[in-house]
C-alpha cells in the first residue's frame, strides 16, 4: 500500500515537468498561433475570425512558390546530404580503425560546435567576389576577372548541405556501427556482388538511420534562416524569411503566424509521407539514440 | 577424393602470427572439427578457407583446386556464422533466396528450393515469418539451409551452437550431426566446446596458440592424446606432477612432490631420468577403494587421500579426494555400482591401470 | 541604472558612450543596432517595454503609435530643444502630435539618393541609371521603401500625393514592383546596412548604389571618388527622432542622453560616425572636415532646393509596399 | 581483412580523396574565417594586409578588438547566461524526462513520448513564433482583463530562456535516457539489498552513472545554446546573446574582421568544451 | 530452527500467476536450491524474499519473524545477482564497503573487515583495482564477499554461473560450495542447470510453471522423481508413451505404440489399466547387447532396436538407438567396459532393471 503511493507520487513529480514543458511550450504556443492566424486584421485594432489569411496565402503565388521551392529545395539538399554523408559515414563505421573512428566523428563534428552565423561568414569570405577562392583563381590564372561566387542557387545548396550533413552522418554512424560485419561476410559468402550486398544489406540495414539523418536534415534544411539568406542573398526566397518578415518588417503576426503554421502542416506532412514510404516510425529512428 | 585440403597455411597479423603452417585434408562428406581454447586462429582459419582473409604463406584447396585467386563470393564454401548473421531486414524466406538471387536463378526455381530446403530442415512453411520469431535453435537451422539451398562443397560452421542455451545445446548438437548426414555434405566445424567436437566429428585437429597439436577420430584424441595440451583439453583429467624416477619399455616411475609414485604409460621418447613431467589420468579411470581393503584390489598406483566431498550428479557423480599434499583428485563414482557410497572423511586408495596415465614433458 | 537604447547603426559610437558613462557614472548604456521596421516590431513585441529610448525616422511614427500605442509622450520641458534647428523640430513635431502630445524630436538628418564611383560609373544621376545595363551586377540597393519611392519618382510619378488615395497609390507600387523586378538581374545584391554597403563599394565589388547619404560621406573620407549624388528628381529627405518607448524604465536616463548628444562636440563625435548631419542649429559647421567636403561635393543649392521630404504614413500604405517588396525579393530575375 | 573496405587499389584511391575532399570542404569556411580574423585589414576579404591580433586586443577606433568591444562582450556574457541557465534546466527536466520514459509505466506512454521528440522536428523559427505569440497573449490578456503587466512575458532574456529550453529539452532527454537505458536497474537493487536508502541508492548510484550523459548533455546543451539563431532572433529583447550581436553587427552595420576574431574565439571554445565531453563520456564509460 | 521459511506464497502479475502456492523451509547453515526451467518464476521468489516484490498471498519468515512490512533495505537477506551488478563507478573495496558503509560503521571497522572478507575469498590486497581489472570467476567471488561482510542470515544467489564459460562454471561449482562451508551462511541458490543443483545443494526444489513439484536431497530427486517433470528436468532421460496394460503391486506393464512391452515401477496410486502413461529411463539404466546375444542376458524389459549412431565422448559416450517406431534412444555406454563397440547398424536389444523405469501419467 504504502510503496504503491509512493510510486504514484514519484510518478506525479516526474510528469509535473515533462506536463508544464510540453504543454506550456510545444502545444499551447502552437494552438496560439493556429488560433492567431485566423484572426482577420481589418483595420487597425479591428479584428475578426475567418480564414483570409490562407486565402491570401493561396491567392499570393510569391508566397507558395516560396514554400514549394523552400520544399524542394530542402529535399534536394536532402538527397544531396545523403548522397554525400553516406560515403563518410560508411568509412567511419566500417572502415576506420578504432582509434581512427573517435579522432575522424570529432572531426566531423567540430563545424557542428560554430554557429550557423559563422559557418555561413565562412563561406563569405570564401565565396566573395574578393573572397579567397576568387582570389586563388585569378592568381592560378583559371579566370581574368574576379568572380562572384555568392548569391546562387549552387551557393545556397552548397552552404545548406554544409550546415546539415553532420546530422545525416551522426544517425548513419550510429546504425552502421550497429551492423555486424559479419552480415557483409555472409553477404559476400552466399555469392553476393559488391553492389548486391550493398543494395540488400546495408541500405536496407541503414535505413532507420538513412530516414533519422533525411528527417533531422529536412526539417533544418527547411527552417532554416541565415544560410539561404545570407548566402542567396537577393535570391535567397525562404519560406522561414517569410514568417521573420511578416513579423519584423510587417508587424503582421496573423499572416506570420499562418505562414508558420503552413510550414509546419507542410513539413509535417513530407515527414509523414516519408515515414509512411519507407515504414519507419518517428519514435524508432529520430529518437533512436 | 579431398573436398578441401590446407596446405601449410599461415596467417601473420604484422608480427603477431594467429595461425602457424597448419596442414590438414577434409574429406568427402565428412564431418571434420576444429577444437581449440578461445583465440587460438580457429576463426581465422575459417575465414582464410572462406576468402576473407589472404594467408601469408601456403594453399587452400577446394574439390582439388586452389581458390586463393577467388573472391569471397565466388567459392562454393558456405559459412554459418557465430551470431548466425541471419539478415534481419529480410523474412525467412528472403534470407534464404538470397543466394539463389545472387546466382540469378529464376523466379520458380528459387520459390521450389526455399521450399524444399525448409521442409528438409523440418521447418515448412516459416517463409513469411520474421527473423526474430524464431527461436534459436529454428534460427540455427535457417542459417543451415541458407547455406545448404546453395549446395556447397563445404560446410563451414564457427561455433554455431555457441550463443545457445544448455538444453538446446545438447539437443542441436544430434541435429546437427543428423543434418549432415541428410545433406551429406562436408562440414568443417568450429569449436571450443570439446563434447560438441568428439560427439560430432568424423575428424578432429586439436589447434592452441595456431598450430595443430593433433588430429585424428575422437577416440583417439580422448584416449592417445599426442601432447600435454591434448590430454588436458580434451575430456575431464587430473593431472599429477612429478620427476620421472625410472623408464622401462613404454612404462614409467614418477615420483610426485609428496613422495608418492605413480606409473604412467610413455609414449615420449624424448622423456629421461630425471625429466619433469605431469601425469594426466581421467575421472573414470581411477579405481577409488577403502583404505582397510586396499590389499584385495591391485591397481599399480596406489595414492593415499580423504574423501573431501562427494559431487553428486546422477550418471556423472564424482568424489572428490584429498592427497597429502592437499591437492584434489576429482574421481568417477557411479552410485550403486560396485561400492557403497562414500562418507566424507573416509580414508580411501586411488589407483589406475598403468596405462590410463599419460606421461608428458611438463612446461617450464 | 541601465539605458536600453535601439538605434541605428552608428548612432552610438563607443567614445559618446564613454564620454556619457563618465558623465554619468551610475548610467550604463546597452546599445541594441535597429532599422525602422524592426524598431516598430520589437515595441510591437514588447507593447513598448525593453527599451529605454527608440529612434525610429520620423515618418514611422505616427501610424505604429496610433495602431500600437509603443511610445510615451515626450516631456518637452526636460529637452532642450533651443538648439535644434526650428525647420527640423517643427516638422518633427507637426508629424509626430497625437492628441496634443508630441511624441518625437529630431535628431539626425540626411538624404537617401545614390552613390557612385565616379572613375567606375561617371554618369549616375537617377534611381533608374540602378538598372542600367551598363553596370549589370555591380549595383546595389537596400530593398525598402525608400528605393520603391525613388523608383516612382524617376518614373515621372508623386507617390506621396497619392498617399490619400490607395487605388492609386496600388498602381504606382505596381508599376514601380515590375520595374523593380526587371532591374533584380542587374544589380549585385541588396545591402542591408550602412558598413555593409561600404564594404562593397569600398572593395570595388558596387560601382554605384542607393544609399544614405551619410555613408556616402563617410566613404568620401576613404576614397574621394565615392561621391554622393542627389538623384535629379530629388534626394528623399530623412530625419531620425528621439521617441521614448511607452514602458521605457529610464526616462530621465533618456532625457540626459538626448541633451548630451546634442552637445556640439558630441555633434561632431556623432556625424564623424553617422556621416549624417545634427538636427541642431549650425551642424554643417560641426561636421568634421572631411565630411564637410563630401557635403559640399554632394549637394549644390539646386539640391537642396529640390529635397523631399518623407511625408507621414497613413494606413494602408506600409500594406501596399510590403506586399511589393517582397514580391520583389521573391521574383526570380 | 575488413570485408566493409574496398578491396581493389583504385577504389580504395577514390574513396581517400573523396574523404579528404570532404574534410577539406568541412574545415574550408572555418579556415577562412578564422584566417581573416588576423588580417591587418577592416575588411575580411582578400587582399592579405598582414599579421595583427588587433582584431582580438586592439582598442583603438577603426580596429577595436573583441576583448576591447564592450556590445561584443556583453552579447557574450547573455550568451553565457542563458547558456548555463538554459541548460542547467534542460539537464534537470530531462533527467526527469528520462526516468519517466525509462521506469514509469502509465497510460499514453506512446503518444507522450512522440510529444516529446516532437520540438526536435519542430522549425525553431516556429518554436520562436509560437512562444512569442503565446507569451503575448497571456501578457496582452494580463494587462487588458487585470491590469497586470507581466513584464517577463515580453521579448526579453526569459522568453529566449524558454523558447531554447523548448527543443533543448528534448535533446537532453534522448542524450540521458540513452544512458540510463543502458543502467542495469540490478544496480540499484543490489544497492538496496545491501542497506542503501532510495535517496542513497540515487545518490551512489544511479547518479554518479548517469554523471557522463548529465555532463555532455549540458554541454551539448550550452553549445547548442550559445550558438542557436532561429528560435532567439524572435524572443530577444534588449539583452541580446552574442550571435544576435553578431548578426546585427553583420547586417545592421557590416562586417569588419572582429567578427572573424569572434568566430576563432567560438571555434576555439566550442571545439574545446566538445573535445572534454568526449573525453570524459569515454573515460567513464571506457570501463 | 529454520533460517528461512516460505509460507504459501503467490505472486500474481495482472491474471499472470508467476508463482503458486510456494512452501518451503531452509534450515540454518544449509544449502538449498531452486531448480526450473527458464520462466518458471525463480526470480521471481527471491525478489520476493528480498523484498523487491510483495507477494500476492502468503507470507515470509527469516529466522522466525515475518518479513514483509519490512523494505528490501531493511531486510538481512543479502542477494548475489545474475550478471553480480558489481557497482562499475566504484572499486572493489568500495563495492564491499558499500553495505557497511549504510550502516553507518566506522572507517577502521569498515577498512578491517573489507580486509578480512578479501583474505577469505582468497583475493587479499584487491581493494584499489577496478571491477573491469577482475576476471570473471574473482567478480564472483566479489559479489558473494560484499553481502558475506554483512553477515545476512540467508545468502540468495541468482544464477550467479549463468555469465561464466563452460570450465570456469565446473570450476566455480566446487568454490561455491566450499565457500558455503568457509561462511556457514544459509544459501538459497537458484539455477536452471540441473547438474549446478546437484552437485552443490544439500536440498532441491524443482520449480515448474510457478509450482514447487518437489522438494528433496540430489539423489532423491535423481532416484525418486515424484512427477514426470521431475523426471525429465533432472538428469537426462528417455521418455517412452504407452498404455498401462498390467498392474500389480509397485509394478506396471506398459504397452508402447510399436507394440511392445516395458516393464516399470509405479508410485502414482492414480493409475489404472488402460491409463495413457510415459515411461523414464536413464541412459545409464539401459544395458545394451547384441540381439544374439540377447539369451544369455535378462534384463526384465526388452526393445528391439538398431544402432543409429555411436556419440563418443570420453566417459559420457552414448549409442543412440533407433527402435522399431523409428524414435531414437540414447544409451550410456563406457567404452572399454563390457562389451565391445558397437557399430552403427547393429541390431541390439535394450533393457532395464524394472524399477529403473518410472512411470508417469501422461499429460493431455
Ligand atoms: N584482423 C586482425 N588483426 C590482428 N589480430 C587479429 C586479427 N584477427 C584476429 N586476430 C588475433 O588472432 C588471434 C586468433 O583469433 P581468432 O578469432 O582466429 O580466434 P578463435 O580461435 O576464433 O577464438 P574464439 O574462440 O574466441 O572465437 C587472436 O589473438 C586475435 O586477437
Ligand atoms: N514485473 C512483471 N510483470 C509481469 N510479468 C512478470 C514480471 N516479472 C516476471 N514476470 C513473468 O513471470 C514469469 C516468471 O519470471 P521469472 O523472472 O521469475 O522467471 P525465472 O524462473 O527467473 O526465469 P529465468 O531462468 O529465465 O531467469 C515469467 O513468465 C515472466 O514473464
Ligand atoms: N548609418 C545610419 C543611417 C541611418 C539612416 N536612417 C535612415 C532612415 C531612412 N528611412
Ligand atoms: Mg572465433
Ligand atoms: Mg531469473
Amino acid at each position: 500500500m504504502l510503496r504503491n503511493d509512493a510510486t504514484k507520487l514519484s510518478l506525479i513529480l516526474l510528469m509535473t515537468p515533462f506536463i508544464l514543458w510540453i504543454v506550456l511550450l510545444i502545444i499551447l504556443p502552437q494552438l496560439g498561433i493556429g488560433y492567431l492566424s485566423l484572426r482577420e486584421k481589418l483595420g487597425p485594432n479591428d479584428y475578426k475570425f475567418g480564414f483570409a489569411n490562407y486565402v491570401d496565402f493561396l491567392q499570393e503565388p510569391i508566397y507558395w512558390n516560396t514554400l514549394l521551392r523552400t520544399a524542394w529545395m530542402s529535399i534536394l539538399v536532402t538527397i544531396l546530404s545523403l548522397f554525400v554523408g553516406f560515403p563518410i559515414a560508411y568509412y567511419i563505421a566500417k572502415i576506420a580503425r578504432r582509434r581512427s573512428r573517435a579522432a575522424l566523428f570529432l572531426l566531423c563534428l567540430i563545424p557542428l560546435w560554430v554557429s550557423d552565423l559563422v559557418r555561413a561568414f565562412g563561406w563569405i569570405v570564401l565565396l566573395r567576389e574578393t573572397g579567397i577562392i576568387s582570389g586563388a583563381l585569378q592568381s592560378v590564372g583559371l579566370i581574368e576577372g574576379p568572380v562572384e561566387l555568392l548569391y546562387n542557387d549552387v551557393t545556397v545548396v552548397i552552404g545548406l548541405i554544409y550546415t546539415v550533413v553532420l546530422f545525416m552522418i551522426v544517425p548513419l554512424v550510429s546504425t552502421l556501427d550497429g551492423m555486424d560485419n559479419s552480415l557483409l561476410e555472409a553477404g559476400y559468402n552466399l555469392g553476393g556482388s559488391r553492389f548486391t550486398v550493398f543494395r540488400m544489406i546495408v541500405v536496407p540495414y541503414a535505413m532507420p538511420g538513412i530516414v533519422a539523418g533525411c528527417i533531422i536534415t529536412f526539417m533544418l534544411t527547411a527552417g532554416s534562416y541565415l544560410t539561404p539568406i545570407l548566402l542567396g542573398g537577393k535570391n535567397s526566397m525562404w519560406f522561414t524569411e517569410q514568417i521573420y518578415d511578416q513579423f519584423i518588417t510587417r508587424y503582421n503576426w496573423e499572416a506570420g503566424s499562418t505562414f508558420g503554421v503552413l510550414l509546419l502542416v507542410f513539413t509535417s506532412f513530407v515527414v509523414w509521407l516519408g515515414l509512411r514510404l519507407t515504414g519507419q516510425n518517428l519514435a524508432s529512428t529520430v529518437a533512436k539514440d | 577424393m579431398f573436398d578441401l585440403e590446407s596446405d601449410k597455411i599461415t596467417k601473420r597479423f604484422g608480427t603477431f602470427t594467429a595461425v602457424k603452417d597448419v596442414s590438414f585434408e577434409v574429406p568427402s562428406g565428412s564431418f571434420f572439427s576444429i577444437l581449440g581454447p578461445s583465440g587460438c586462429g580457429k576463426t581465422t582459419l575459417m575465414r582464410i578457407i572462406a576468402g576473407f582473409e589472404t594467408p601469408s604463406e601456403g594453399d587452400i584447396r577446394i574439390k582439388g583446386k586452389s581458390v586463393l585467386g577467388s573472391a569471397p563470393n565466388k567459392r562454393n564454401v558456405k559459412m554459418v556464422f557465430q551470431h548466425l548473421a541471419l539478415f534481419p531486414m529480410m523474412n525467412i524466406g528472403e534470407n534464404i533466396a538470397y543466394g539463389l538471387k545472387c546466382r540469378g536463378e529464376n523466379r520458380t526455381d528459387i520459390k521450389r528450393k526455399v521450399t524444399a530446403v525448409l521442409d528438409r530442415i523440418g521447418l515448412p512453411g516459416v517463409e513469411e515469418k520474421h527473423v526474430s520469431q524464431l527461436s534459436g535453435g529454428q534460427k540455427q537451422r535457417v542459417a543451415i539451409a541458407r547455406c545448404m539451398v546453395l549446395e556447397p562443397d563445404v560446410l563451414l560452421l564457427d561455433e554455431p551452437l555457441g550463443a545457445l542455451d544448455l538444453k538446446l545445446r545438447e539437443h542441436m548438437k544430434i541435429e546437427l550431426k543428423q543434418l549432415q548426414h541428410q545433406f551429406d555434405t562436408t562440414f568443417l566445424y568450429i569449436t571450443h566446446d570439446q563434447s560438441e567436437a568428439l560427439v560430432m566429428s568424423d575428424n578432429v585437429a586439436v589447434m592452441n596458440a595456431g598450430r595443430f597439436e593433433q588430429i585424428g577420430p575422437p577416440e583417439e584424441l580422448y584416449n592417445a592424446p599426442k601432447s600435454a595440451f591434448v590430454a588436458g583439453f580434451v575430456g575431464d583429467s587430473n593431472r599429477f606432477s612429478g620427476k620421472v624416477s625410472a623408464i622401462s619399455g613404454g612404462e614409467a616411475r614418477i615420483t610426485l612432490a609428496n613422495g608418492q609414485e605413480v606409473l604412467a604409460g610413455i609414449d615420449d621418447k624424448a622423456l629421461f631420468l630425471g625429466a619433469k613431467v605431469d601425469v594426466f589420468v581421467r575421472p573414470e579411470a581411477i579405481f577409488i577403494t577403502r583404505r582397510e581393503k586396499a590389499a584385495a584390489d591391485s591397481p599399480q598406483t596406489l595414492l593415499k587421500g580423504v574423501v573431501d566431498s562427494l559431487l553428486f550428479n546422477g550418471a556423472n557423480s564424482r568424489v572428490l579426494v584429498r592427497l597429502e599434499d592437499s591437492s584434489l583428485v576429482e574421481v568417477d563414482h557411479r552410485i550403486g555400482q560396485g561400492e557403497d557410497r562414500f562418507n566424507k572423511g573416509e580414508a580411501v586408495l586411488l589407483g589406475w591401470e598403468m596405462h590410463a596415465g599419460q606421461c608428458f614433458a611438463a612446461k617450464g | 541604472e541601465t539605458l536600453r537604447l535601439l538605434t541605428w547603426g552608428g548612432y552610438a559610437p563607443d567614445e559618446v558612450v564613454r564620454l556619457f558613462e563618465e558623465k554619468y557614472p551610475d548610467i550604463d548604456v546597452e546599445v541594441t543596432f535597429s532599422n525602422n521596421e524592426e524598431m516598430i516590431a520589437k515595441l510591437r513585441a514588447t507593447r513598448g517595454a525593453g527599451f529605454d529610448l527608440a529612434q525610429p525616422s520620423h515618418d514611422r511614427i505616427y501610424a505604429a503609435q496610433l495602431e500600437y500605442g509603443i511610445y510615451k509622450p515626450l516631456d518637452l520641458s526636460q529637452i532642450d530643444t533651443s538648439v535644434m534647428q526650428d525647420g527640423l523640430l517643427k516638422s518633427v513635431k507637426d508629424n509626430t502630435t497625437i492628441d496634443g502630445e508630441v511624441y518625437a524630436v529630431p535628431h539626425q538628418w540626411g538624404t537617401s539618393g545614390l552613390m557612385a564611383d565616379i572613375t567606375k560609373a561617371p554618369d549616375i544621376n537617377s534611381w533608374d541609371d540602378l538598372c542600367d545595363p551598363e553596370y549589370k551586377g555591380r549595383t546595389s540597393m537596400r530593398l525598402r521603401r525608400t528605393i520603391l519611392l525613388g523608383m516612382a519618382f524617376s518614373m515621372g510619378k508623386d507617390p506621396f500625393a497619392a498617399y490619400g488615395d490607395l487605388a492609386e497609390y496600388q498602381k504606382i507600387m505596381d508599376e514601380v514592383t515590375e520595374k523593380l523586378i526587371a532591374c533584380k538581374g542587374n544589380i549585385k545584391t541588396y545591402w542591408s546596412g550602412g558598413d555593409d554597403l561600404s564594404n562593397l563599394m569600398l572593395s570595388g565589388e558596387v560601382v554605384a548604389s542607393e544609399t544614405w547619404d551619410s555613408t556616402a560621406y563617410k566613404l568620401y573620407g576613404e576614397d574621394a571618388n565615392i561621391v554622393f549624388v542627389p538623384p535629379e528628381t530629388g534626394a528623399l529627405a530623412w530625419i531620425d527622432t528621439f521617441a521614448i518607448p511607452a514602458k521605457g524604465e529610464a526616462d530621465d536616463a533618456a532625457y540626459k542622453w538626448i541633451n548630451f548628444v546634442l552637445q556640439p562636440e558630441i555633434v561632431t563625435m556623432m556625424s564623424a560616425s553617422t556621416g549624417a548631419l545634427a538636427s541642431v542649429k549650425g551642424s554643417i559647421d560641426l561636421l568634421p572636415d572631411d565630411k564637410k567636403a563630401a557635403v559640399k561635393a554632394a549637394f549644390d543649392d539646386a539640391a537642396i532646393e529640390n529635397l523631399k521630404f518623407f511625408v507621414n504614413i497613413p494606413a494602408g500604405i506600409e500594406d501596399i509596399e510590403g506586399k511589393s517588396l517582397e514580391r520583389i525579393k521573391a521574383a526570380s530575375q | 581483412m575488413n570485408v566493409a573496405a574496398p578491396q581493389s587499389t583504385v577504389l580504395r584511391m577514390t574513396y581517400n580523396t573523396y574523404l579528404l575532399l570532404f574534410f577539406v570542404y568541412l574545415a574550408a569556411p572555418l579556415v577562412a574565417a578564422g584566417v581573416f580574423a588576423f588580417n591587418d585589414s577592416t575588411f575580411s576579404a582578400l587582399p592579405w594586409k598582414g599579421f595583427t591580433l588587433d582584431w582580438f586586443f586592439g582598442s583603438t577606433d577603426p580596429k577595436v578588438g573583441m576583448f576591447n568591444d564592450r556590445r561584443l562582450l556583453r552579447g557574450m556574457t547573455n550568451s553565457l547566461y542563458i547558456g548555463i541557465i538554459v541548460s542547467a534546466m534542460a539537464v534537470i527536466v530531462g533527467t526527469c524526462n528520462a526516468f519517466l520514459f525509462e521506469r514509469k509505466q502509465f497510460p499514453f506512454k506512446n503518444v507522450l513520448y512522440i510529444l516529446m521528440i516532437i520540438p526536435l522536428v519542430i522549425p525553431g523559427v516556429i518554436l520562436g513564433i509560437s512562444i512569442l505569440v503565446f507569451a503575448s497573449m497571456i501578457a496582452n490578456g494580463a494587462e487588458t482583463s487585470l491590469n497586470l503587466d507581466l513584464a517577463f512575458l515580453r521579448p526579453g532574456m526569459f522568453l529566449v530562456i524558454l523558447g531554447q529550453f523548448s527543443f533543448l529539452t528534448t535533446i537532453t532527454s534522448l542524450v540521458i535516457a540513452a544512458r540510463l537505458r543502458k543502467f542495469d536497474i540490478s544496480l540499484e537493487e543490489a544497492a538496496l539489498n545491501l542497506g542503501a536508502s532510495r535517496g542513497r541508492v540515487l545518490a551512489t548510484v544511479t547518479l554518479p552513472f548517469l554523471a557522463p550523459a548529465l555532463f555532455s548533455a549540458f554541454v551539448v546543451g550550452f553549445l547548442i545554446s550559445f550558438e542557436n539563431f532561429n528560435t532567439t532572433l524572435m524572443l530577444v529583447g534588449s539583452d541580446a546573446p552574442l550571435t544576435i550581436t553578431m548578426y546585427d553587427r553583420m547586417v545592421k552595420v557590416g562586417s569588419t574582421p572582429v567578427l572573424n576574431a569572434v568566430s576563432v574565439f567560438l571555434m576555439v571554445g566550442s571545439g574545446l568544451l566538445a573535445v572534454l565531453s568526449v573525453l570524459a563520456q569515454r573515460n567513464r564509460t571506457g570501463e
